[in-house]
């Protein structure tokens, strides 16, 4: 048996035949220049003969493919909170910005009634000076950030559909986003528990529960849920903590499924159905 | 002329190829054999046509383009060992589940615009099935080349669209078949409708 | 004497030749669709003959044009305040935005420095995704706004230099526009005592010592001005004194005369030399 | 053919055209005389050139652009009643300590682009001195045309930067004489450099 000296380039080379951390870090991190017939190569160098190659290499794939793909879907859960985020900031320095253009306008046009429409039309007036023509370009930077606000918007409905199919399916992309982005990951909302999912957003007012004094909050962020803010308040404890559950649910089966499951928004609704049947009694 | 391991069956009303093996995505079964629907692949309409693709029981083959699984599994019911290569995750979290149940099956998280990257690991094959919808599919055949036997084949899908959205699609398919001209000898270049619109059907030889 | 209808249209129609209220008002907001021998119709109408007729309309004009010069300009300062306020907000919202791409750029790119250098790359970076696009576009915003930013300098510093030439002269654009703001308009600033003038800015410091406890503020916005930062620390309350003193005369100058006064410059100047001086002995 | 009131002199050792009155913005002053600079008045460019415009001692004068005051002063020094047109606040505000001085120079911040808003002031005048540097000069010339006698002229300095920075100052000249023409019949017509690079000073009767 001659040794072939490129099967050193083998995602086999050197390693273990029992030792699948090693052959999966092998598989991913490998390279080699050309292919080669590695099962013989494999078999000459006494790594394992032809069928058990295949048993190990099946081994190793399968680890290093599914350690990477929850690395690389873990990346896109990062990279949803930095497009929420951001999503936020667009918006809020928009809105800021808008309030300062208000002011100005006013300054001019004692009627501005300074909405998103007066901005657009302002953007798009001819200025006659050089003053007024700050005023139509900070207009106009001010439509730029809100033309970026909505492509976020759209990133952030793609992204979180893909990362958290489920998720996003009851809550809807910018809560499902958000509910991540407050728990730091997808990986760290599926371990948190219902009750904690209901009032993630609302940690101030937790605290100041669990000081004393203050009462326990019945939701954080998921009021902005239509389940939740829709609801009459006798019953939005109970809508809260039925939409917690299924979003908590939810995140856990995106994150060690994957899959898409209809029927948790079913369930959801027919939930939610019941707890709004009683306001009509 | 299809594979042995692929049969033509008549299953829940419907007839067409099938193989043996766990079903993957709802598809019809019975008696363990699975409908493999036209619609679904386009390795199943070129297998349906008769073309010879060079896939037989026991073939070695290289899958780019693998995407959730759907045709690969199939092809892994029936062929040797067959390396999957895909580069998107999600999709990929599907395909591990086919794999799970084909030992034959090697899925490989990779980019198939580098072949270097999975060179360590693939060895040459009889058959490369390509099926990716990114630009530059005749740049990915040929860097892949280095991975066909001499009497290997190429069994390509053709996706327009993904080439230039703007382009009349025979106009594309025309430029591709031109580029792979440069490392392959064409041997058959068909239409893959009604089944999949725009899509071109190629089997190639390593030239 | 025949009556001309059309006398009716000239300024001094229906004015008593005393009332210099009413006749410069007429000159300001009246209007006429076609000259005419006004003089000569003055004359007819018995407001005044030719050579009184003269002396009264240059007493009209002058008013007139005085009284709209100073509206005119305040309205210039009030526009000055805007353009300020917009620039510092334009600022704050870029640096914003640059800490929200430097944590994403930095999710990336662990090694991402993130200046504006940084961002002016990354704006033309070309993108390899619609998550990166995002990235890319959002860095372009921000240097969009940075664009604003010197635009809205050149602005203030112009419009300043218009306004307020000896305040703009003693303490540069920004500064003055910024004294200008925080009184509410030049008219405003001018009316201030120079002890005001030296704490403007440091409204809460100076409340708290009023309140008792706190110490007074030596200074307040005008700390930006390098002949306070500048100077060393046990001269800083005399430094900021001084200038003070000196922006409160240069306000008023630029209020109740307009005229730019090279000697007030050269003053402050000498004032701080002496000031400096100290540290040397 | 200069107006009356306006001498050759030489003061300081600078010879040209004076007139009497107090000092403005530093000029070069004897015995009362006031020498009028021909570098930064183009209407001092035409009289010193001995180019007929109407101007004389006692001409009613509407002038249209009269900034901070340095060329209307010298021509109320020895015109009659003359109206002084400004849009800008700041360069009136100089203009106002110009007038103080002359009892028959008559300041009204106004747009020359809206006549309306000071013919209820205005007299019909022998003399309409016009330079405002901004696009339209042609079309403010034809505005303020109904405030010249029959006989009156129109003196108007043309800056071609205003109209179009972009273009020839010969083309943007030719375009605001042909403009012009719609309403006056030109008499005069030429540069006023080496004084005043791309300007044209115009002498026109109305039509």
């Amino acid at each position: 048996m001659t040794h072939d000296e490129s099967a050193t380039d083998g995602w086999f080379a050197g390693i273990d035949p029992g030792d699948t951390d090693a052959a999966q870090a092998a598989v991913r991190d490998g390279s080699a220049t050309a292919p080669r017939d590695w099962p013989t190569l494999a078999a000459e160098s006494g790594f394992a003969e032809r069928e058990e190659y295949y048993r190990l290499l099946h081994e190793a794939t399968m680890a290093a493919t599914r350690a990477e793909v929850r690395e690389r879907e873990q990346a896109d859960d990062q990279q949803l909170i930095h497009a929420i985020r951001a999503l936020d900031d667009c918006q809020r320095v928009a809105n800021e910005l808008t309030e300062r253009v208000g002011e100005w306008a006013g300054s001019q046009d004692a009627d501005a009634d300074v909405d998103d429409e007066y901005i657009a039309a302002l953007a798009e007036r001819e200025p006659d000076s050089p003053m007024e023509d700050r005023l139509v370009s900070l207009a106009d930077r001010i439509v730029g950030l809100q033309e970026e606000s909505r492509s976020l918007q759209t990133v952030v409905e793609s992204t979180a559909t893909s990362v958290a199919p489920n998720l996003t399916a009851l809550a809807g992309p910018e809560l499902a986003a958000r509910l991540i982005a407050l728990a730091g990951g997808l990986d760290e909302l599926a371990k948190k528990p219902a009750g904690t999912v209901q009032v993630l957003g609302a940690e101030d007012a937790l605290f100041a529960h669990l000081r004393g004094g203050a009462p326990s909050p019945k939701h954080g962020i998921i009021y902005t849920h239509e389940y939740v803010r829709g609801t009459r308040p006798e019953d939005r404890g109970s809508a809260a903590r039925a939409l917690a559950g299924k979003l908590a649910i939810a995140a856990r089966v995106d994150n060690y499924a994957g899959e898409y499951r209809p029927e948790l928004e079913a369930e959801l609704d027919d939930r939610m159905e019941r707890i709004r049947a009683r306001e009509n009694q | 002329m299809s594979p042995d391991g692929v049969a033509r069956k008549s299953i829940d009303g419907e007839t067409g190829l099938a193989t043996e093996g766990e079903p993957v995505y709802g598809e019809p079964t019975a008696d363990g054999w699975r409908l493999w629907d036209r619609s679904r692949s386009k390795l199943a309409v070129l297998l349906d046509r008769e073309v010879e693709t060079g896939l037989d029981d026991g073939s070695t083959v290289l899958y780019l383009g693998a995407a959730s699984g759907t045709t690969v599994s199939h092809v892994a019911d029936f062929a040797g060992p067959t390396y999957a290569v895909e580069f998107a995750p999600r999709p990929m979290r599907d395909l591990l589940d086919v794999a799970a149940d084909r030992e034959n099956l090697f899925p490989l998280l990779k980019d198939a615009r580098e072949p270097e990257s999975y060179a360590h690991v693939v060895e040459p094959v009889d058959v490369i099935v390509q099926d990716v919808a990114i630009r530059g599919q005749a740049d990915v055949a040929l860097a892949n080349r280095q991975f066909l036997r001499e009497d290997g084949r190429l069994v390509l899908s053709v996706k327009a669209r993904s080439e230039d959205v703007t382009r009349d699609p025979e106009a594309v398919f025309e430029e591709v078949e031109e580029r792979l001209a440069e490392g392959y000898e064409i041997e058959y270049a068909e239409s893959l409708e009604p089944f999949h619109d725009d899509h071109l059907g190629v089997v190639a030889t390593p030239e």
